[in-house]
């Protein structure tokens, strides 16, 4: 039962993958409605659905691992795209910080540790990832037992785990957990 | 006027005069990691001006290069971080 | 146009020799293989440039992917130092 | 070309996308160390080229809401692919390096606090890529 709900997942995943590839990409054959330049003709939804089987016949051990199958909803998908918006707001001002230290040499750094609190890798790789996107920080090792990170930062101030992941723990912790 | 493929043109000679300066960050680096540092900055630049070039060309293939290129230097970075990183294996 | 499109070349050939002379002047081995990688990246621009798109493909899967990690592989089980003449 | 407020926005995110790549080069000379050198040169190159991902993409289809060809719409739904490409794989990479930095033994500069210096890591025995791209990809899911 399981086996067969991965092997469902990944297909669909990598059926979504094809899909988005070649929207627009070429020309159906059937009628003269506006949409029929961008929707995907016959042949290449056959081909698709084909290459999706092996696809997911091949790896649907590697993709679904843990055998957990939280992110089958469909919401949480949404929640991980609005989460977008948040993080670009703060990659502006990471841009911006990092453009003052550039002009005044105002840096203090040093590596701190913050406990982010998140169980699952999905959630540690998001945030590791965020962080080293926003302002003045960078992911330079984690630990894997107690998912703990260690973050170089370019001025060290108080209360590191707060300051540094209090905006995106809420956040990940709606679609990764 | 200025046309749009002349701006995106120029927006990829800017990306090249970029990519000179980030060259001798390559050359002067002190310790090893300073020139990945380097290279990996010259390896986002170009897949930058590749975006651009493809726009200026209007060709969709060679947006499609970027693609493949941005995923080929990331296994090249990460080759050369993990002999950095000194494992046995 | 061509004049930008000349000037962009130009660029990066002199970005090609610049990272050409680095390779044979490095004698830390890994910091050459480095150069190596970022001149093979420069060729795949060049070939991008002259509307090549096939050869510049081909050039970064095997210039930037494969022959640094096969130069890796090398100087991990040899020595990472040049000898001295 | 006239100066229609689509051409207007068009040009302005090709501008922020230049200056914050011009940004990150000058970062990459000025700071001191590895990590603050990576500091400037993934966040401000990752930002700039996004910049340069979004005026194609807008360029496209304003091209394709004015000409009604598919084509144009294909080129930006690529050029979006390439951007996500490029938003999973700079900080991964970044992260990589300041690693193998960090295992070679180079200390941040002018530090003031260092944690990761004698800590414990407990970290499971296999090889940390393989470990790394398969927990990558189980997040895809």
């Amino acid at each position: 039962m399981k086996r067969s709900k991965a092997f469902f997942s990944t297909f669909l995943f990598a059926l979504f993958v094809y899909l988005f590839l070649t929207l627009a990409a070429g020309q159906s054959l059937a009628t003269e409605s506006p949409w029929s330049e961008i929707i995907w003709s016959f042949e290449e939804i056959v081909l698709g659905i084909s290459i999706s089987l092996l696809v997911a016949a091949v790896t649907n051990h590697i993709l679904c691992r843990k055998r957990n199958f939280r992110m089958m909803n469909p919401g949480r998908w949404v929640i991980m795209l609005a989460y977008t918006i948040p993080l670009f707001f703060e990659m502006a001002k990471a841009n911006f910080d990092v453009a003052y230290r550039v002009n005044t040499g105002n840096i203090e750094p040093g590596i701190v540790k913050i406990d982010p609190d998140l169980k699952t890798d999905l959630g540690v790789t998001f945030l590791a990832n965020s962080i080293t996107l926003t302002p003045g920080t960078l992911t330079v090792d984690v630990d894997e037992e107690k998912n703990e990170l260690y973050i170089h930062w370019i001025k060290v101030g108080e209360d590191p785990t707060e300051t540094i992941s209090g905006r995106f723990v809420k956040w990940i912790k709606r679609f990764a957990e | 006027m200025i046309e749009f493929t002349t701006l995106f043109y120029g927006s990829a000679l800017l990306f090249g005069v970029l990519i000179i300066i980030c060259a001798l960050r390559v050359f002067l680096g002190p310790t090893t990691p300073d020139r990945v540092v380097g290279l990996d900055t010259i390896n986002t630049l170009v897949v930058g001006s590749m975006i651009a070039l493809g726009a200026a060309m209007w060709e969709t293939l060679f947006i499609d290069i970027a693609i493949v290129y941005a995923v080929l230097s990331f296994i090249t970075t990460l080759f050369i971080a993990k002999y950095l990183e000194g494992g046995e294996d | 146009m061509t004049l930008i499109v000349q000037l962009i070349q130009l660029l990066v050939l002199i970005g090609l020799i610049m990272t050409a002379l680095a390779v044979i002047y490095f004698k830390d081995l890994i910091s050459a293989a480095i150069a190596l990688g970022a001149s093979s990246l420069l060729l795949a621009l060049q070939f991008y440039l002259l509307r090549a798109p096939d050869v510049a493909i081909a050039e970064a899967a095997v210039g930037a992917g494969l022959t640094t990690a096969i130069f890796i592989f090398a100087i991990k089980s040899t020595q990472r130092k040049e000898e001295k003449r | 070309m006239t100066l229609t407020l689509a051409v207007v926005v068009i040009i302005i995110l090709l501008y922020i996308s230049w200056i914050f790549n011009g940004l990150g080069t000058m970062g990459l000379h000025i700071f001191p160390d590895v990590y603050t050198r990576l500091h400037a040169a993934t966040k401000c190159t990752t930002f700039g080229t996004m910049f340069m991902s979004f005026t194609v993409i807008a360029y496209s289809t304003r091209l394709y809401i004015i000409e009604g060809e598919a084509r144009f719409l294909n080129m930006a739904i690529h050029t979006f692919i390439a951007l996500i490409a490029l938003l999973v794989t700079n900080p991964t990479g970044a992260h990589a390096i300041a690693r193998a930095a960090h295992k070679m033994g180079i200390k941040p500069a002018e530090a003031v606090k260092d944690d990761l210096e004698g800590a414990d890591l407990q970290q499971k025995k296999p090889v940390m890529m393989k470990k790394k791209d398969t927990s990558n990809e189980e997040g895809d899911k």
